[in-house]
């Protein structure tokens, strides 16, 4: 029988080595795995570099992951937001590598690694500081920009729904990333809110198919990562 | 009588409302975070937009009731927003499929400097000291097929921010079709900059001087 | 009020014009939009470019376009199956032009025709006669082969519901090539067997958002195209 | 006693079934039209296996009596199937990124002709008068990290299918890891084909002359 499900956060998390490449879903807080994201910081890997569209606010999730030295580099598109004071301290002082991507290419650089493309041009950044040093290319009269597949050792995604083989619904603008960097990551270790059945998901309503995801974790009832940043919680 | 305090230019409603009636009916609309995000209080009688947030929804909805707030159902801003019957969710290479394919109708952005041309530059002043950050801006600039733009129409510094060429770090290179200012609508046409109307007390040599590149006026005013 | 549904399968195929490029859905029969397929043998147009992954079966539907004498080229994956007549014949005589497209390139180049990607690598083909004449380059120590996107001017896909947004939900494998389709042309014209009020679909399930689609027309009970070949029918 | 009739080699199933012990337990798997379904038939007690057909189905399940038959629940060789309990439905460009990320397993595949390298022919006797047709087989044998072939060693003609260099048109190049015939199965290796294992009342020599290619053994048998 196939079954991804493991039992604990911890148990999700390992095996997660020192630099490794970790792609890490969520838009803000809105999809961020957090509790995984904690189960990261306590099973301790280092020298990471993390793929996400944030940077994570204030000293909880993936600001505290950061916070935490555990990341040499991050590949995104927006890493300051309003609560983001971690990421800004460390980028200052030279302790953090990034590398900034237009949000649009960055979504398919991910979805081309997914999908065993290699490379693709893209119209976006074009005679932009952000295209130095890329090629480019004119194609039927308009020039374009060659962008490379991004791939991970591992991601951690956080979905609605589970089953025992990895199927996943979302819930709302959660979705974001997840679907995208379980397709481009070895392991995609998803915390869901809810495990069921096989069956109970309508397989016309599948987000993501099973074959991307490695581990299914139930989180019932994950913490409110904005409530937390409002009280000025840290982790660990 | 003597008018010491008479009113000059359009406050923002307005700015956002000269922008919504050039939206027609129908179309599917990218509003960015800010000024942007009141033009979807002035959109006509008659008309229905469709409103797509980047972080992949398709007929995003108006602010809830805060006790309804959905904590995963956020727009590009990060802020809290509703779905409309009819919407749709996708993930993030969907939702970018959709602006860089050219699916959006109209994309109204803020802007640090316009130029002439209609080079945009709204992500990062440059600076040395700055931890830049682009999001969708980019790829929004070079997706979507009209980009209209709603600023004031000179910095806090009191600098013109339509300038004949930028000097911030470009977000996409002739992209603007219209400028909408606190004192004039301008269009960006090949030949330069087109003054289609201007605000209340507002004429064309104030105007000029606080604009850093060449002015026109049509040849004929357009209805 | 946006509201995309027309009356009839004429009005849907009104005004697609003489040297299209028409894509056309279905896996075989599985999607294969009929109706509208008949509706533009009747409307005329010729000289058409389609695209499909195969060329129709027995004298229905895309076999009759095809017959009709409506297409001078196809790009597709199969043209051939155990029922398919009309293709190899006007093929013989040189009547009908072929470009032969793997099918996971064929999905990809009309995937990135809808996401504004120009072209793209794909490992696909290299080292076969089909890969001839192409650019290729080597990414990581792996040659690729470069193939560009496929746009087309109309779409004829079949759905199984749909609303006055152009939302669109499929059935089973019927959705095959139609959700990409309708990202890769101007006007994406879909038969539904059921059309519902906005909100009735789910905005977590919708598969094709209603941005894709410009026409939607109502067709409750769809011909059975294996039917039809069966009993040897043909259309007109 | 004369055995006249001594039975050589596998039948359909029995080589269906040398493929089916060597898919691993929890393997994603696409089956190509012909033997190679029947390989779904022979998966050992304890193993669960899932089949992917690239038209858009994960979870496909068995062919339906006849009645239930859903026109539009087909697989790759437009043949009527029936979905798992937790299968899931998707369009053709996610089916491909799928076969083409490398996310299958193992794919099992008929064949006109294979190398001693491991190319693969199965879509074209490249006649002159022939309809191609190559539907998704050279992105299964790019995508897919293991291409187990399954065939008649010869061809109805006689001839051999395992060759020294395919003259047929390739599907791909270097992407057979196993072959299973009715006489043997062989495994390509970078320094040529190896024999695994011999069908009953077959021999090495009886092999090697019904094989266009060179032949070995290895060093210690495999357990």
């Amino acid at each position: 029988m196939i079954n991804k499900i493991v039992k604990s956060a911890a148990e999700a998390v390992n095996g997660i080595h020192d630099g490794a490449t970790v792609m890490i879903g969520g838009f803000g807080e809105a999809g961020s795995p957090i509790e995984l994201i904690h189960a990261l910081i306590d099973y301790g890997a280092k020298d990471l570099t993390v793929v996400s569209n944030n940077t994570g606010s204030g000293h909880v999730g993936l600001a505290a992951l950061i916070e935490n030295k555990q990341v040499a580099k991050t590949i995104c598109s927006f890493p300051r937001t309003a609560n983001s004071k971690v990421f800004p301290e460390l980028y200052h002082a030279g302790e953090i590598e990034l590398e900034l991507v237009p949000q649009g290419t960055l979504a398919e650089r991910i979805r081309a690694g997914g999908a065993g493309i290699p490379a693709f041009y893209t119209p976006a950044s074009l005679n932009t500081p952000l295209a130095e040093g890329k090629e480019s290319r004119v194609i039927k009269n308009q020039e374009y920009v060659l962008e490379y597949a991004i791939k991970a050792d591992f991601a951690l995604v956080k979905a609605e729904t589970g089953d025992r083989y990895g199927n996943l619904l979302y819930h709302a603008t959660a979705r974001n990333f997840g679907p995208i960097m379980c397709t481009a990551s070895k392991v995609a270790i998803v915390q869901v809110k809810k495990i069921v059945e096989p069956g109970q998901i309508d397989p016309e309503t599948v987000v993501t198919p099973g074959i991307f995801v490695q581990k299914v974790i139930e989180i019932n009832n994950p913490v409110d990562e904005s409530q937390l940043v409002e009280e000025e919680m840290s982790y660990p | 009588m003597i008018q010491t305090d008479k009113k000059i230019g359009w406050d923002r409603n307005e700015m956002a409302q000269k922008v919504a009636l050039d939206i027609p009916n129908g179309s599917y609309v990218n509003l960015g975070i800010g000024i942007p995000e009141l033009v979807a209080d002035f959109v006509p009688k008659g008309r229905e937009l469709i409103y797509q947030t980047e972080n992949g929804l398709l007929g995003m909805g108006k602010v809830p009731e805060n006790e309804m707030a959905d904590r995963e159902l956020v727009n590009a801003g990060k802020k809290y927003v509703t779905a409309i019957p009819g919407a749709a969710y996708f993930h993030h290479a969907d939702s970018f499929a959709m602006i860089r394919g050219g699916h959006i109708d109209v994309c109204v952005l803020g802007a640090m400097q316009v130029s002439e041309q209609g080079d945009l530059a709204n992500w990062s002043t440059g600076a040395k000291d700055a931890i830049p950050a682009v999001g969708g801006a980019m790829d929004l600039v070079a997706g979507v097929n009209r980009i209209f733009v709603i600023t004031q129409h000179l910095t806090k510094h009191g600098d013109p921010k339509i300038i004949e060429k930028c000097s911030y770090p470009l977000t996409g290179k002739q992209v603007v079709e219209s400028i909408y200012t606190n004192l004039a609508v301008i269009d960006v046409k090949e030949e330069g900059l087109f003054v289609r109307e201007m605000a209340p007390n507002v004429d064309f040599n104030y105007l000029q001087k606080r604009t850093g590149a060449k002015l026109n006026q049509y040849a004929q005013r357009q209805v």
